[in-house]
């Protein structure tokens, strides 16, 4: 059984061949948000609540940790600045769509909605 | 045709034929239905379905998705106004706006005695001749807010929807 | 026109040989651009009338009609090219032709009648035309006298002759071939071709299928439409060397649904070239079977993305899949599929005829060849132009797009589409290619090229 | 917006915003950090989205306010279009000494809102204009002026 050799959150590990990066965080104990993931369903990758830092070389991006699985050497960073950031949006976006967002009625609507999204991530900024 | 029905089903086997009944030529099969019939009939989406054995919300699911179906009949008059970003910047806004009130009509609506369809559609290629608006298969190139009004006016003088441009 | 049945290299060069040259010396062929934008200018009518004429004037044996596709500077149709003298009458209208017609038998010019520039000058020939000058024609040049729905044409000029060099080759030669002339993707990701095809043919698992991107979705352009109405011969040979040097035995062009002419004369080009055995089984006697399909698109921007068109040729809707597993290794129905755009189909056969090293020699030393860009928004020569990779946004938009109509000034120039952003005035002496424009916070793309002027607010743009 | 194919939440969600945004901006209902709060979103769009589409789509955007940021100043602060074309900014009139009261805008108007008798110089009624731009198209004096 071929493994890789990875870093997550800075913890050198081997982990097996096409191995999931979110089941491996989860067996170290890290926890990354999830919303669209669930065991009885086949990894979809589309709410990006998962999206984690992926560092190989000179090259980074983000990936969804349901979907993304090792295959080379890689580094995961799952609570990187660019991470925290991304993701607050993401939640925000989610949130302006709740229907409790007063503002999101009227002409204007639209707009306030952007800005219900803002202020959904400015109190949004201390939980992950 | 069965009386019931609002489609025929021999035309739509020869369609089924010549792209295979198999789950993959749904879309080039409701593509010729939609060519036909100039929307997709609620029934004929069911009796595709069974031929091509996929299942009817799969079958609704690509009916919505692309922008060349529509599930209401279109008007006798099909009106699309380019709104690519070559002819955005050359006013084609405005001419959606003047059409729009003319014809009380906003983008996507037929009208109810069924003669007028007004659309946007992304670009259709025709780029040099900024901004486009094509009627039925009539593309006209060059037009203006101002030459909007004859537009329509000399639509309307043509019969029905299957003219050849003159 | 019976296609004749060809079953080896040979059969070709005997039925050019039959077919003779592009054009008869001895008459005069009137051609008239007839693409989509041709004949929403009226091609349609001047065909009708030069066919008139030469009834009329009882010249029927002395002279020939031919429709072409679009010949790339779209402001001037309807057009009328008087071959093989090279005579261009733009913005034809009805009462001009019988003139134009009765000259043209008499090998006389209208001088009237032929091209006058912005600046006043006059131009007889297509070829001195200014809009030309910087240009360089190698790959939309012969949609200018090819006829779409006529084989013969094409394979009159040495089509498929590409197509013969490259079976002599050999598959893997073929994309050595395309790796030494660094040919890059056409269609906005500019990604190496060669490597795509290795990796396809390296991949295991049957059959392999290869894919022409023909959705186009970008607004403002429309080159991809030209080469497919104008010359699909081309594209359809480009797409064979490919399958073959991959082992690819079915393909599939995904064409616009806004793009009907398009789909017709791709659809008749494709039964011509199986009636020839040019495509089917054991073309040319290779032993190499490949067929050739037309998927309508269903009218989705995103369908422009890999993944996304196959899930629609699939008959699904055009959701775009995570790209960890590389479309290479499992593509359309799982299977190992290389996706290219018409474009870069189009370059293959000119680098099989004419060589790497002459192919690399064009351009700047990381975007070779030449681009197809369309100009079009707020400038004079609104069309299509060829040019080799590395001239600058300035030539583009003044030498050859005649600049700024109605006097006023220029404000910005939006490359690559949706994806690309927009370049104001001190920017212009930007070249054009893969990279640089990157830096510049915008992409080439696809090749469209939308001028804005004063007169266009780009708050309004970016909504 | 319309071409998102809707899989996932920065494009489908956060191109709409973007694009309300700046509808506001160009109605002119912008305010002051709007630029910021556009160009922020866009990153998490571009750097969050599966597809070329949601990773792309920001670039127009984020390339007009790098080369034309004073463009969007002008809508945000002074409710202004310099260039005349966004339509709750802009007015379109009838300059006198110019017009010959030919009627030829009054007949393309889609909402009637042109008034004048022939040889008399006519009035543009801005309640119900919907800023079209035909009155401008057809005059021949250069007597319809918008901005």
């Amino acid at each position: 059984m071929t493994t890789v050799s990875v870093s997550i959150d800075g913890r050198q590990l081997d982990v097996p061949y096409d191995a999931r990066v979110l089941d491996i965080a989860r067996e170290q104990g890290i926890t990354i948000p999830t919303m669209c993931e669930h065991e009885h369903l086949k990894p979809y990758g589309v709410c990006r609540v998962c999206l984690v830092e992926m560092r190989q070389g000179r090259r980074k991006k983000l990936v969804p940790a349901c979907v993304y699985t090792f295959r080379e050497p890689v580094e995961i960073f799952t609570d990187s600045e660019w991470v925290r950031e991304t993701r607050k949006w993401i939640l925000a976006f989610m949130l302006a769509r709740s229907p409790r967002e007063k503002s999101n009625s009227g002409h204007g609507g639209g707009a306030r909605r952007g800005r219900a999204a803002r202020q959904a991530q400015g109190n949004r900024r201390g939980q992950p | 045709m069965s009386a019931a029905e609002t489609f025929c089903r021999t035309k739509v086997d020869t369609f089924i034929e010549t792209h295979g009944a198999a789950p993959s030529a749904l879309i080039q099969v409701l593509q010729d239905v939609q060519e036909e019939y100039r929307y997709l009939p609620a029934d004929a989406l069911v009796y595709v379905s069974e031929r091509l054995r996929v299942p009817l919300a799969q079958t609704y699911n690509v009916a919505t998705f692309y922008n060349a179906f529509s599930l209401n009949p279109i008007g006798k008059r099909h009106i699309s106004v380019c709104m690519g970003t070559a002819c955005h910047v050359r006013g084609s806004s405005m001419i959606l706006d003047n059409l729009s009130t003319r014809l009380n009509l906003k983008p996507g609506e037929t009208s109810a005695d069924g003669e007028y369809t007004l659309d946007t559609v992304n670009c259709l290629g025709a780029c040099s001749l900024a901004p486009v608006v094509v009627i039925n298969d009539a593309v006209h190139g060059k037009t203006s807010s101002g030459k909007a009004k004859k537009l329509l006016e000399k639509s309307a003088k043509k019969k029905s929807a299957g003219d050849k441009p003159s | 026109m019976t296609v004749k049945r060809l079953t080896s290299p040979e059969d070709l060069a005997a039925w050019r040989g039959r077919i003779g040259p592009p054009y008869k010396q001895d008459r005069v062929t009137f051609v008239v651009s007839n693409g989509t934008c041709g004949q929403a200018a009226g091609s349609m009518d001047v065909l009708y009338d030069v066919h008139e004429a030469i009834e009329k004037l009882g010249a029927v044996e002395l002279a020939d009609i031919r429709a072409t596709g679009c010949h790339g500077f779209c402001a001037i149709e309807p057009l009328i090219l008087v071959q093989p003298a090279g005579v261009l009458y733009p913005k034809v209208k009805s009462d001009d032709v019988r003139a134009i017609v009765e000259a043209s038998l008499r090998g006389e010019v209208l001088e009237k009648k032929v091209y006058k520039d912005t600046d006043g000058a006059r131009y007889a020939r297509e070829s001195e035309l200014p809009y030309y000058r910087k240009q360089n024609l190698m790959i939309s040049g012969p949609s200018r006298w090819v006829d779409p729905l006529d084989i013969e044409t094409y394979v009159a000029g040495g089509g498929y002759d590409s197509l013969v060099k490259a079976f002599a080759m050999g598959g893997q030669a073929v994309i050595d071939e395309a790796k030494a002339a660094g040919l890059r993707g056409r269609g906005g990701g500019g990604f190496l071709a060669a490597r795509k095809w290795q990796s396809v043919r390296d991949a295991h698992g049957e059959p392999k299928y290869l894919l022409c991107n023909a959705d186009e979705g970008d607004p403002g352009a429309y080159m991809d439409r030209a080469l497919l109405e104008g010359n699909p011969h081309l594209v359809i040979e480009g797409m064979i060397i490919a399958a073959h040097a991959i082992g690819a035995t079915q393909g599939y062009v995904y064409v616009r649904h806004e793009y009907p002419v398009a789909v017709k004369n791709l659809t008749a080009a494709i039964k011509q070239a199986r009636e020839a055995d040019l495509l089917g089984k054991n073309i040319l006697g290779s032993g190499h079977d490949f067929d050739i399909n037309v998927s309508r698109g269903g009218g989705a921007f995103v369908c422009g993305e890999s993944t996304a068109l196959m899930a629609s040729i699939e008959g699904k809707p055009g959701e775009p899949r995570p790209k960890y597993v590389h479309t290479a290794e499992s593509g359309l129905w799982g299977k190992p599929s290389n996706l290219n755009n018409v474009e870069t189909f189009a370059n293959v056969p000119w680098i099989v005829a004419n060589g790497a090293a002459s192919y690399a020699k064009i351009g700047t030393d990381t975007s070779k060849g030449t681009k197809i860009f369309s100009l079009v928004g707020k400038v004079n020569h609104t069309g299509l132009i060829e040019v080799p990779m590395g001239t600058t946004l300035r030539e583009i938009v003044e030498d050859i797009g005649g600049g700024v109509p109605d006097g006023r000034s220029f404000k910005a120039v939006q490359t690559g589409g949706p994806s690309g952003g927009c370049l104001p005035a001190d920017r212009l002496d930007m070249p054009v290619g893969f990279d640089k424009l990157w830096d510049a916070g915008t992409i080439m793309g696809s090749g469209g090229m939308i001028v804005m002027d004063d007169h266009n607010c780009m708050v309004d743009i970016a909504r | 917006m319309e071409e998102s194919c809707g899989k996932c939440t920065p494009c489908r969600e956060g191109v709409r915003h973007l694009y309300d945004i700046l509808t506001d901006i160009s109605g002119g209902r912008g305010r002051e950090g709007d630029v910021e709060l556009l160009e922020s979103m866009s990153r998490a769009i571009m750097d969050g989205s599966i597809c070329g589409l949601g990773q792309t789509a920001p670039v127009p955007l984020l390339s007009t306010i790098r080369y034309f940021r004073d463009e969007f100043d002008a809508h945000i602060r002074d409710k202004k279009c310099p260039a005349g074309v966004c339509k709750e900014l802009v007015t379109y009139w009838i300059v006198e000494e110019k017009c010959p009261g030919c009627s030829l805008c009054l007949r393309v108007c889609p909402t009637d809102s042109i008034i004048g008798s022939k040889k008399v110089a006519h009035k543009i009624l801005t309640e119900n204009c919907i800023h079209c731009g035909a009155c401008e198209d057809v005059c021949k004096f250069g007597a319809v002026v918008h901005g």
